[in-house]
């Protein structure tokens, strides 16, 4: 049963070691080395920093990070309806295609009025937070 | 046990060590194909055709000097580039380079030239796991405590998260076809003429799965990242030496990931329509068609690169929910209508 | 061997116990939502257990359920932080008293 | 072999999970909480549930906590200052709690000792499938409504007033 998830676990621990290797030698060569205070100092092209760097930013980031973890879930949820599709339609349910239908459509209503409110317009004026 | 244990160690290291091993091989082909498009020489000192230029990168980049910027948030900061090169090498465990299935290594069945044959959530793995390289990104904005590199970090991962979704509704249709979360099966599904290729009966799905691999690995015309004009070098300004490399060989493992996964789904993985090989010379042949069909993709995404210009954030965004989306459900539509009338094998 | 159903248990009923204490004692909004998601997370944990434990899988079809309630909660609750934000900038719930009167 | 995994998962996930809830910074909160995510995916494997861990990794850490980690940096969340004044209530209720809980867990260890009498079940996805469009249709349709209702009221309260 577990036998499945060995490749899993083998692949993680290679590309963990890899990782780490390449990261750790680097940092091991590339010491010793004279350590200038302007070259640690946070980068802006040169120029004198003038503020902090932690900033509130667009509530749009939100609204995108929301909707797709709407969309997502309901990713997640087609997935089993998608795969047992083939076999359900052999065993001949023609209305498993109409179950999936009606979740889809459902959805595409939230799909419509996200769109008519502007949640995919990044450029629209006054949106911005 | 042991002799399993060491198979499926070789297949990992083997797999590995050839996704690895495209990276320096991409970056001269990018080079050298930039130069070509662009009508100039390229690298051409090192070696001939300037072909040990990208060793020599790798050993500048290791011995490089290791700067950590003084108002960087430490461990986030170390732990970034681990998170985006270690997600990068995990994610084609799932995906049949070859076929394979009557040959045996040291009396074990190979069962393909694939890490993990047996794990039945297949194709999804790879889908979980790759969601997982946000967090790789997120983080080096964040943590470098610059606003460049933030804004770039929050853009590029607005940006994945909006194409993966388009992306898994291709997939979607995929599998829909094919009854099994297996690549291999989608592979078998696929074999026999070309017209039975998903890239000819999905041709949507197709263009929308295509698209989203480039917003996904963060190539031109999407590489709103690392937009230099205005964000200086996106969420990997602060990094350098090995720690930016590790950045830089995600995305170059990620596009071979990428094409490997198209030519999974859509082109048919090692099947050559009319032939039918058994063996060691079927796994090496499916090997190479799999390679072959793969470099086509990946010269695609060097071709691209040098010849559209980049999109504006907006209309990237614009173009993810508005047009891949909608077009990736109508596909989904297609395939279902398609399968309960029978017009799909 | 397989593992026992109750040591799934007990490890579930520890992470509900961290994340209520995580409710209860924090002040910060995130924290506390956090806390709710470990929470769910438990609880799931124990359902997935005693699907193996009865051969059913309608455990598992519920710990689906609960994953697309607890995306639903994630947006709506993340959503009220932001606006809470807007009016009070400030994410301490001790100090969301306009309400009270 | 099994039991290794699961204890290293257990203890893993149990720390991640404190850190999680007591850590000051955000950011260290959420990404902790991904770690007790994954090890949580790591107990669905084991126990059969293929399909749910890939999906718990899919929409937890793949997405909700992608929003919680938004949400720090859009909010600017600062650390979390010390407490000022004590809050009785909630710690006497909290102690009490995990009293209650400790207690359960206690029992569970000593007194029973549930081993799966029924044979293992493979939940992979088409088993699902066929579940979610049969006895649980009603309930499937109705998380797209859940969803889009989601959606639209989220979408609401951030609006900008006009």
């Amino acid at each position: 049963m577990s036998a499945q998830y060995i490749p899993v676990i083998l692949a993680f621990g290679f590309a963990g070691l890899v990782a780490v290797t390449l990261v750790g030698l680097s940092w091991m060569l590339g010491r010793g080395k004279l350590r200038a205070v302007r070259k640690t100092e946070t980068y802006e092209s040169g120029m004198p920093l003038l503020d902090g760097s932690r900033k509130r930013v667009s509530v749009k980031f939100f609204v995108v990070a929301m909707v797709f973890i709407v969309f997502d879930v309901e990713v997640a949820f087609l997935l089993p309806w998608a795969v047992s599709v083939r076999e359900l339609l052999a065993e001949g349910n023609k209305l498993v295609i109409v179950d999936g239908l009606v979740f889809l459509v459902l959805l595409s209503v939230g799909y419509v009025y996200l769109w008519r409110e502007g949640a995919f317009d990044w450029s629209r004026r006054g949106s911005e937070s | 046990m042991w002799a399993e244990l060491a198979v499926t160690t070789a297949k990992v290291v083997v797999v590995a060590l050839a996704m690895v091993t495209t990276v320096p091989i991409m970056v001269w082909v990018e080079r050298r194909g930039a130069a070509f498009i662009q009508d100039r020489l390229g690298p051409n000192r090192v070696g001939p055709l300037g072909l040990f230029q990208p060793v020599i990168d790798v050993v500048k980049l290791i011995f490089k000097e290791d700067v950590t910027p003084a108002a960087a948030n430490k461990g986030l900061y170390y732990l970034a580039p681990l998170i985006s090169l270690g997600v990068a090498m995990v994610t084609f465990i799932v995906i049949p380079f070859g076929a394979g299935h009557d040959v045996s290594l040291f009396g074990v069945p190979l069962r393909g030239l694939i890490v993990a044959p047996d794990l039945n959530v297949g194709v999804l793995y790879l889908l979980a796991i790759g969601s997982l390289s946000v967090y790789g990104i997120v983080l080096a904005g964040w943590s470098s405590n610059n606003k460049y590199s933030l804004l770039g970090g929050l853009r590029s991962s607005a940006q994945l998260i909006s194409y993966e979704l388009a992306m898994t509704l291709a997939v979607l249709g995929v599998l829909m076809a094919t009854g099994s979360l297996h690549l291999s099966d989608v592979v078998a599904r696929q074999s026999g003429a070309v017209w039975h290729w998903n890239a000819v009966t999905q041709v949507i799905g197709f263009a929308v799965f295509l698209v989203a691999a480039f917003a996904e690995t963060n190539r031109l015309p999407f590489d709103l990242a690392e937009a230099e004009t205005e964000l200086v070098a996106g969420y990997h300004v602060e990094y350098s030496s090995m720690k930016f490399a590790c950045f830089f060989m995600a995305e170059y493992l990620n596009m071979a990931t990428a094409s490997a996964l198209t030519v999974t789904l859509f082109f048919g993985g090692g099947t050559l329509p009319g032939v039918t090989l058994t063996g060691w010379l079927g796994l090496f042949v499916s090997t190479a068609v799999f390679v072959a069909k793969m470099c086509f993709f990946l010269w695609l995404f060097v071709w691209v690169r040098w010849s559209l210009p980049r999109f504006r954030y907006d209309q990237l965004m614009q173009l993810g929910w508005k047009g891949l989306l909608p077009l990736a459900t109508l596909n989904l539509v297609w395939v279902g209508i398609a399968m309960t009338m029978g017009w799909l094998r | 061997m397989a593992i026992p159903t109750t040591h799934f248990v007990i490890l579930a009923s520890l992470l509900f116990a961290i994340g209520a204490g995580g409710v209860l004692l924090r002040r910060s909004g995130i924290s506390i939502l956090l806390g709710i998601e470990l929470m769910l997370n438990a609880a799931n944990l124990t359902l997935a257990a005693y699907s193996r434990q009865h051969g059913q899988l309608d455990g598992q079809v519920f710990v689906f359920f609960v994953m697309a309630v607890a995306a639903a909660e994630v947006a709506v609750g993340l959503a009220l932080l932001v606006a809470i934000y807007r009016r009070i900038q400030s994410i301490d719930v001790d100090r969301l008293s306009i309400m009270r009167w | 072999m099994e039991l290794v995994v699961f204890y290293v998962a257990a203890a893993v996930a149990v720390v991640s999970a404190l850190v999680a809830v007591s850590h000051r910074s955000p950011v260290v909160n959420v990404l902790s909480l991904v770690v007790t995510f994954f090890c949580v995916a790591v107990n669905y494997a084991l126990l059969g549930a293929s399909f749910l861990a890939a999906a718990q990794i899919l929409v937890y850490a793949g997405a909700i906590m992608v929003l919680f980690l938004f949400v720090v940096m859009l909010l600017n969340a600062p650390s979390e200052q010390p407490t000022p004044e004590p809050r009785p209530v909630q710690r006497v209720a909290g102690l009490a709690l995990a009293a209650i809980t400790g207690a359960g867990a206690l029992f569970l260890l000593l007194a029973v000792r549930v081993t799966p009498g029924v044979a293992p079940i493979d939940g992979n996805a088409v088993a699902l499938g066929r579940l979610l469009v049969g006895p649980y249709l009603f309930a499937f349709e109705l998380i797209s409504v859940l969803l889009l209702a989601a959606l639209v009221g989220a979408l609401v309260l951030v609006k900008r007033k006009h």
